[in-house]
C-alpha cells in the first residue's frame, strides 16, 4: 500500500511527472473501492466509526481523478462509491431536525457506509489470515509416487464424484466445438422448468401407462403449473414420444407413451 | 549425527515423483557435505528399517523411495478398488448433453459429440445418472434418455431449473455495464441478468 | 496395543492419494472393531509427532493425510515446482468471504466487496476452491457458492468450523505467519451456519 493520495492537490500535481511509473505501478494495489476507503481512513489516522466525509471524500476524488489523469481505466465500481461518497456529504449538509435524538444516530447518513466498511476490513484480514497459512503444493507437500505394486489394482466399485462446474465447463467446451444455436438452455431462470414436467411426465407413463392431463396439475392448480405442463405435452408430442386423446368435446385430455412398453426389449444399449 | 539434514533428505524423497539417487541428493543439498548428506541417508535407511513400519526406505532404479511393505497391500488395494473416482471428458460430456437437451436419443447425443457414445451411455446408466424416458415413434423408435432423481443428487440439485444455464455461467466472463449505476445507488444490487426464455423454441 | 493394526492404517493412509476419513477406513477394515481402528489411530498420530520427522499425519478435510511439514518447502522446492501460486488479495478476500458467509450469491459478495467478482469467482471456480451449491429461491433464482473440499485441502483446514472466528481475527494484531497456524483454532464455535449441502461431514 504505498500509493499516497494526498490531502492537497497542489501538493501532488507539481510531482507528477516524476511519479507515473511509481504510480502506474502501485495503483493496481488497491483492490476497489472498499479498500482505497479504507487506506485513506487509516492514512488520516481516522476513527472507522466517526470519518470524516468531507476529508474522505476530497482524498477520494483526488485518487480517482489521479488515475485519470495517468490515464488508468478507472473501474466503474471506483465512480459508484464516489456517487455514494458525495451523497453522503450532500445529506449532512441538509438541516438536521432539531426535535430529533442525535444519539443513536440511525439518520447520520454514515451508518450504512460504516457498517460496509467494518464488515469489508474483517473479510479482508480474514482473507490475509487464510492467505497465510502454509498452503498444500507452496509450503506443503504430498508424496508423489505411486506404487508400481498397486497401480494394478483397479478402482472399479467406486463412486463416481464429480463437481457442478465441471459439468457446465464440459458442456461449455462442446459449445465451443459445435453451434450454440443446437442448444436450449433446460432452466428458463424462474420457477418451473418444463424439463422438470416432462421427466415427471415420463416416469408417470413409465408407471402407470396412461395419464390424464387433469392429473398432473391435480395438487398445484395454478396457471403457471397448467401453462409449463401443457407446453411439455406438445414437446413430448413433437418429439413423437406420446399420443394425445381426448374422449369428446371439452372431455378430458389422455396421453400414452408412442411406443408401447413391451416392446423394449429391443433395447439400444 | 545431523538430524535436521536427515529429515531434510526424507522430505525430498517423500515428495519426489520418482526415486532419488545419492547423486542427485548431493546435487540438491550443494550446501552439505558429500560424506554428510551418504551418513544422513544410511542413518535414514537404517531408522526405517528398525522403525518396521509398513513402509520403508528401498533402492529402486538406482534412487531412494518410500514404498509400503507387501505384506500391507491386500490392504491398500481394497481402498483402490472402492475409492471415488473422477468422471471422465467424455462421460462430463454426454451426461452434460443428456442434463441440458433431455429428452434425447443416442444417436442425437453422437450427432453432437461426433463420436460414439454406446459405451458411455452405458456406463451412466449403469450408474444410476441417466434414465430411459421411453421411445421415440420415428423409424427405428430409439430410445430416449434423461437424467434420473439421482443425477440430482450428486450434483446436490433439487431440480433441473436448478442447473445452471449456460448464460449464467458466461456472465461470471462478462463485463459489468456501470451506465446505470452512476446514478445516485446506496445498494448497487447487482442480480445476474437472467432472462426468462422458454426452454423449447 | 495392536501394533500391526496400526501399521495397517498407516499403510492406507500413506497410499491414498486424498484423505482418509475414520470412517472410510472402518469401512476399509471391517474386521477389527471401530474402536479398536479409533485407538491404533490415535496411536499412530501420537507416533508420528513424537517422531518430528520430515512429515507428519495431520487431519485434513475430514480425513487423515501425510504431508510435509512446512518447514522444509525451501528444499522441497528445489525439486518440485509449486503448483499453487500466491493468491492475490482479490483472490483471498473473495474466498473469505464465500468461507465465511456460504451460502452467498454473487451479488452479495460484491455488495459486500464493492467491485465486481464475476473473474474472481471464475478463477476460483475454475481451480475448485468454489462451488456451486444450487441457486437461491428468490427472484432471479442467483447461483449460490460455497467453498470446496479442495479448498480445506490446499489451506490445510481440518473443517470449516477450524477457520479462525472473525472475532479471532480482529483480535488479532499481526498477520499470524503459517508455523502459527494450528494455534489460530481456539474455539470450536460455529462461526457461520453450515449447511447439510457442504461436501464433508
Amino acid at each position: 500500500m504505498a500509493v499516497e493520495a494526498h490531502g492537497h492537490r497542489d501538493e501532488h500535481l507539481p510531482l507528477l511527472d516524476g511519479l507515473h511509473e511509481q504510480y502506474s505501478v502501485h495503483l493496481d494495489k488497491f483492490d476497489g473501492p472498499m479498500d482505497l476507503l479504507l487506506h485513506l481512513i487509516k492514512k488520516n489516522e481516522l476513527d472507522i466509526c466517526d470519518i470524516s466525509i468531507a476529508v474522505i471524500t476530497r482524498q477520494y476524488l483526488e485518487y480517482i481523478k489521479l488515475m485519470k489523469e495517468l490515464n488508468l481505466e478507472v473501474a466503474g465500481d471506483f465512480l459508484v462509491m464516489a456517487a455514494t461518497l458525495l451523497q453522503i456529504k450532500s445529506r449532512q449538509l441538509l438541516p438536521v431536525n432539531d426535535q430529533e435524538e442525535p444519539e443513536i444516530d440511525e439518520s447520520d447518513p454514515r451508518v450504512e457506509l460504516v457498517r460496509r466498511l467494518l464488515e469489508y476490513q474483517q473479510y479482508k484480514e480474514a482473507g490475509m489470515v487464510i492467505g497465510a497459512r502454509a498452503l498444500l503444493g507452496r509450503e506443503v507437500f504430498l508424496r508423489a509416487v505411486s506404487e508400481p505394486a498397486l497401480a494394478a489394482a483397479q478402482n472399479t466399485e467406486g463412486p463416481l464424484v464429480v463437481s457442478l462446474f465441471e459439468l457446465v465447463d464440459a458442456f461449455r467446451a462442446l459449445l465451443q466445438r459445435i453451434p450454440a444455436e443446437s442448444f436450449h438452455d433446460v432452466a428458463p431462470g424462474d420457477s418451473l422448468s418444463i424439463a422438470d414436467c416432462i421427466n415427471e411426465i415420463l416416469s408417470l407413463l413409465q408407471e402407470q401407462g396412461t395419464v390424464q392431463f387433469d392429473e398432473l396439475v391435480r395438487d398445484e392448480f395454478t396457471r403457471e403449473r397448467v401453462i409449463v405442463n401443457f407446453l411439455a405435452l406438445l414437446e413430448l408430442c413433437r418429439l413423437k414420444m406420446i399420443r394425445i386423446f381426448q374422449g369428446s368435446d371439452h372431455g378430458s385430455i389422455w396421453f400414452i407413451p408412442a411406443v408401447a412398453a413391451d416392446d423394449e426389449a429391443s433395447s439400444e444399449v | 549425527m545431523n538430524s535436521e539434514l536427515i529429515f531434510i533428505i526424507e522430505s525430498l524423497i517423500f515428495t519426489a515423483e520418482t526415486s532419488l539417487s545419492t547423486d542427485r541428493i548431493c546435487e540438491l543439498l550443494i550446501e552439505f557435505e558429500r560424506s554428510d548428506i551418504k551418513s544422513a541417508l544410511s542413518d535414514l535407511i537404517g531408522y526405517h528399517q528398525g522403525r518396521g513400519g509398513s513402509f520403508d526406505l528401498v533402492e529402486v532404479a538406482g534412487g531412494w523411495q518410500f514404498r509400503t511393505r507387501p505384506a500391507f497391500h491386500s490392504y491398500i488395494t481394497r481402498h483402490i478398488k472402492t475409492r471415488t473416482s473422477k468422471f471422465s471428458q467424455s462421460a462430463l460430456e454426454t451426461l452434460a448433453i443428456i442434463a441440458y437437451r433431455q429428452p434425447i436419443t443416442r444417436a442425437e447425443v453422437e450427432h453432437l459429440r461426433g463420436v460414439d457414445c454406446g459405451g458411455v451411455l452405458k456406463t451412466l446408466l449403469e450408474k444410476y445418472l441417466v434414465k430411459i424416458l421411453g421411445k421415440k415413434d420415428i423409424p427405428g423408435r430409439p430410445l430416449i434418455y434423461g437424467t434420473s432423481k439421482e443425477f440430482l443428487e450428486i450434483f446436490g440439485l433439487k431440480d433441473l431449473k436448478s442447473l445452471p444455464t449456460l448464460r449464467e455461467i458466461q456472465a461470471l466472463d462478462a463485463v459489468p455495464q456501470y451506465e446505470r449505476q452512476e446514478e445516485l445507488q446506496l445498494e448497487p444490487e447487482r442480480p445476474f441478468p437472467v432472462e426468462s426464455q422458454l426452454p423449447f423454441e
